[in-house]
């Protein structure tokens, strides 16, 4: 299988599912001549032209309200933020709107769009371009979030969200836009909901996701190394709805678990993990308490030695590991 | 506060409405639907006051007496195939737009029969299948979606329009003007209605507003914008009908204000302290409704037996609505986690 | 002690401060002659007049960029957001600007400002008007998130937020304005992060916040008369910071937790609890698995009957505080 | 795209420096201390690009070279005791209201003595004490805090102004909306200005502004609006005067609009795809910079040796800058949890 970046990946979703569906098109800041912040959309408008390639002004609440209002009647679109932050200015229509129009009106509507958002930190750009706000989110009922680690998971992910017929939020993290790996050149699409083990393990489940994922794989090979320490690394995918399921089963094997994620920790995602766990019989199987490392609660700083510490790296995961498996409880 | 700060509107006043209906191309037949439309909303909005005060209808609800104008002269325009995006207080607008009216009060009793199957509400109530894309909670939440649904339009490259309509209160949330701007570089086919009632909840509009007419906001933008009396049904039929044009023929969105007034309080919990009786009083002497019944009148179109028979006519229309509502089964209980998603 | 209602406590407590203090001032929707939504600020506009009781125009976002703006260079602003939903609305200058300008400043600048927002269903005032959100809120560093329960936390958490020199999200229960209970007439305050035990008990620690607090209270009567089950009532009060020790000194004792909240359950500040239980000693004590009684994950419906199923009841609590200690682990 | 939508100035154009300075009341050594200014903006711009080129600034920043007009022009009106709400692209904008360089250069190399100790970097910089309340990562994002501290200033009684920048792109973002409105209802002292750039990062403002240029937005809402030749130094220090008396005087919000142009791309990302290298070049020749310069030398205020010498001072403040930044220590990893909460 030939190997593209986690940029091109979502790039090729777009594009194959804008030639398939007429109502598919992208709406977003610069997606067009400057192909988007992150060059994801580059060279679109030059296939689609600018009436499906929307560039708007600079009005992010009415980039996504105009696509929930397009969704309603019919179209598919797919909204660029270009920063995962400036989901804060949208959150009247995403979540008083778009996600709760079905609803409201007794089942007789859906809309059908994907939020695409870059978030996460490590690029410097400090604390109002850098906020992983995936749990927010998640706590809306109404609204799927989906959150790729790899380029495979991100092209077949990002079709099923495109053919889904719900608002999407689609977390993207900047650092792995460059990251590559391998992806079939024939149509695929990832079911939303299905975790995904990216390492098999016996003592324990970690669970990541993003950018976080590689770094647990790193942390994983490291103990499984120095320690003889064998970690699960479980990366959910779909952050809501979430594949409890997956995740006890792993328990239920390891009798470990620890959340790994890189947005703050107060009220943190973590936190569902665990208590979706703790609702399943995998909890008897407990046999160490149920653990997180998270982005520390602060917002992230600009200083790059200040922003690496702002969130977890791979020796605190190594660290953390060790701690749980060798503390006797 | 009062009233004078009303401008000169930019409507031309109805006085003959033989000779305007003439030109509007509309018959007789049409302007006694138009009166009747009036007095189902009036009578609906008594009703639906009558209830809450039983404690029939749960929650909060909005009444529209004495914007029949607005309502109907809007909703005569207004094609089948248009979208409509309604605000909080839009049941005179759902009617107008040809609402059946067992289906919302079935849904204010929050009635499996209701519009919403009783999930919605007076706040949320909508008919998706006839492109009425829902009421609105949030002041000023339809502006944007209908930005949208006019960018839809577009895309596929219908004849049809889509109506927001919205308040004065909602004139000064920042969307609008995010709003304002995407349908202007981009000519969508938007109609933007701001019924100006005076009061945003208990706020003058002169207070709030940094100028009125809001129109200015609009032309700032490339907008047309149109201040008129909503209290004179004909005449917001005809710049409404005007506006519907514009856009349908892509010429690119517009703004039309209609001042009107609101009788009963803001919401229930209203004690009307920031208003005078008096004030309420001077409006009623511009009812929309006896404004258009004395030119029906004068003209021979209507008489007071007729006026007397609608009357009834639309009394009992609006019983045999609540006798269906109340008759009508509730949700099931079971069901309260289906339609999250799709 | 005199009993007064929770909307006349929080009333005291804002007309209190402004006598105190002239930076103080309250920045709203139809809080002078209206007196607030609720009410809760009637007569404030006569006795401290539109200097001060501050109208604003339908703009929420405006009203939080302003309270911020105006905190920044010396005020003290009291904002009030007239449905806990529109705090949708005003994210950017609360999240971004408000709660993020005394760190991005290397901790040069203050932002002391209260946001008081009725959350909470129960009216009728469906999807849009009904949520609570304070999870969301939670999550954000640099805020502080209050919710108190009683006419007596009301007003002393209410002091000591327009005191707090942070950005103090305010959650007041639309249900329990009505609600009496006694207040002392000396000044006093009741500092933030500071949980308060609201009913003792042995077999198992219940954490509950705002409404939740009355039914769980109500539930522990019930269990204990009927089942001799003895529940002990938690109510943080503070959900950021979170009195984690109480909570966890509870625990140590009964061995058992459910936490319940009205907020819908995935992502849901009930994993905040768990979690933070996991990391203290206590989680050796436990007997059962924590366990979480919440909201349903849907928008808040209209219909009363469907309203009242949405989230926790009398009978749910009673029917889960069973559950979890007749079960054997 | 290009160049013809810009239309005539409100201004008039600086052609004589002595007549037009004596009538704003600027001596001669204001005059070359504004030119000083300009050429340390201009040269710290091009400093900290080479800095970034080497890796020394983490993350990014937004250069302003070519806008120095706007800057000086507007610095050299505000007093000490007057706010600044300044935006992703106000290196100019504090330098010119007096701010330590080597402060600045210290916080783009992350280091504990910078003006944030390193925590905010170019888009966060700000200096409280100083009434400068920070640049802004937001697009839009200090439109609003700036009506709050208008409020705070009425509040207090003080004669104190807040000044506010942001682009022709942040005019789109409805905040400035909500913000002009509640201004003016109020009569905050607050000046609005747009620095008009021509572009939001690739967006060509006439392509995403529904009407240009925006001053009418402003007037719509009762707030004076200027439209101005951001190049011309001395146009925007009259202009800004003015706007600065208006608000200083109680009567209200006032709307600036300078039209500039960066030369730089938009930030390190940027490939400078959407605008040709003749338009850049075409700007050149209108640079703010030299049409000073040359005002200066033909009104012999200075010669081409002083000209000389101030490119070398300035060098050398700006060197000492990136010395000192260097040498500066790193923050205490340790503290990064340290200003969360006061
Ligand atoms: C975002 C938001 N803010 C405030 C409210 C509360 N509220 C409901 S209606 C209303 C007044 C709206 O005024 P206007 O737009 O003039 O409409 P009217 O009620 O006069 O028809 C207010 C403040 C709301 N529902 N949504
Ligand atoms: C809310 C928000 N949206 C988008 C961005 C990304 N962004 C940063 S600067 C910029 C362009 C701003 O244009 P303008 O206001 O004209 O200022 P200029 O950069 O031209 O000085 C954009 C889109 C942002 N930082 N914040
Ligand atoms: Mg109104
Ligand atoms: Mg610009």
């Amino acid at each position: 299988m030939p190997e593209i970046t986690y940029r091109q990946a979502i790039h090729d979703a777009m594009v194959e599912e804008m030639r398939r569906d007429g109502r598919v098109f992208l709406i977003g800041e610069d997606i067009g001549t400057y192909g988007g912040a992150f060059g994801v959309s580059a060279g679109m408008l030059e296939e689609f032209g600018p009436g499906r390639i929307v560039e708007t002004p600079i009005s992010e609440e009415a980039i996504i309200g105009a696509a929930a209002g397009a969704a309603m009647v019919g179209m598919r679109p797919i909204a660029e933020m270009m920063f995962m932050d400036f989901i804060l200015l949208t959150m009247e229509p995403l979540v008083n709107q778009a996600a709760k129009a079905r609803y409201m009106f007794g089942g007789k509507a859906t809309v059908p769009m994907v939020v695409r958002m870059p978030g996460g930190s490590g690029t410097g750009a400090a604390a109002q371009h850098s906020q992983s706000l995936e749990t927010i989110l998640m706590h809306i009922p109404g609204i799927k979030v989906v959150a790729p680690s790899t380029s495979y998971d991100a092209k077949g992910l990002l079709i099923s969200s495109i053919r889904d017929l719900n608002p999407i939020c689609f977390v993207e993290h900047k650092l792995l836009y460059k990251s590559k790996g391998e992806v079939p050149e024939e149509e695929y699409a990832i079911p939303l909901g299905v975790a995904d083990v990216k390492r098999e393990g016996r003592d324990l489940t970690l669970v990541a996701s993003g950018i976080m994922v590689h770094k647990s794989l790193d942390a994983a090979q490291i103990v499984a190394e120095e320690d003889g320490i064998s970690v699960e690394v479980v990366d959910p995918r779909t952050l809501r709805p979430l594949d409890v399921d997956t995740i006890a089963k792993s328990v239920k094997k390891t009798g470990r678990l620890l959340v790994v994620h890189e947005a703050v920790k107060t009220a943190g995602w973590a936190g569902e993990v665990m208590a979706s766990v703790s609702e399943t019989p995998s909890w008897d199987y407990l046999d160490a308490p149920m653990r997180r490392l998270t982005g520390k609660d602060v917002p992230i700083p600009y200083n790059r030695h200040l922003e690496a510490a702002a969130v977890p790296q791979v020796d605190d995961i190594v660290r953390e590991v060790r701690a749980i498996v060798n503390t006797q409880y | 506060m009062s009233n004078n700060h009303l401008m000169e509107f930019d409507n031309e006043k109805t006085t003959d409405v033989l000779e305007k209906s003439k030109q509007l191309g509309l018959l007789e037949k049409d302007l006694v639907e138009m009166y009747r439309t009036m007095i189902s909303i009036r009578l609906f909005e008594e009703m639906a006051d009558k209830l809450y005060a039983l404690g029939k209808v749960h929650g909060t609800m909005h009444l529209s007496a004495g914007q029949e104008g607005v309502a109907v002269g809007t909703g005569k325009v207004m094609g089948a195939e248009d979208y409509l995006l309604n605000h909080h207080r839009g049941h005179g607008h759902f009617i107008a737009s040809g609402a059946d009216i067992k289906k919302m009060m079935a849904e204010f009793l929050g009635k499996e029969t209701g519009y919403c199957k009783g999930r919605g509400g007076s706040m949320h109530i909508a008919d998706v299948e006839a492109n009425n894309l829902g009421a609105n909670g949030i002041v000023g939440g339809g502006i944007q979606l209908a930005a949208g649904v006019g960018l839809a339009i577009k895309m596929m490259g219908e004849e049809r329009v889509v109506l927001v309509i919205f308040g004065d209160g909602a004139a000064n949330q920042g969307i609008l003007y995010e709003s304002f701007n995407m349908a202007a570089i981009w000519d969508l086919p938007v109609v933007y209605l701001c019924e100006n009632n005076q009061y945003g909840m208990s706020a003058d509009v002169t207070r709030v507003s940094s100028k009125v007419p809001f129109k200015e906001r609009a032309t700032a933008h490339g907008i047309p914008g149109y201040y008129i009396d909503g209290n004179d049904v004909l005449a917001v039929y005809e710049t409404m009908a005007n506006a519907v044009e514009h856009a349908r023929s892509r010429k690119g969105p517009v703004f039309v204000e209609a001042q009107t007034y609101r009788y009963f309080g803001h919401s229930k919990s209203d004690r009307n302290l920031y208003r005078t009786r008096d004030e309420i009083e001077e409006w009623k002497h511009r009812d929309p409704i006896e404004r258009f019944q004395k030119l029906l009148v004068d003209a021979n179109i209507i008489t007071e037996e007729d006026i007397e028979k609608i009357y009834q006519e639309m009394s009992q229309l609006i019983d045999e609505a609540v006798e269906f509502a109340e008759n009508s089964p509730e949700p099931d209980v079971s069901e309260v986690t289906e339609w999250v998603y799709a």
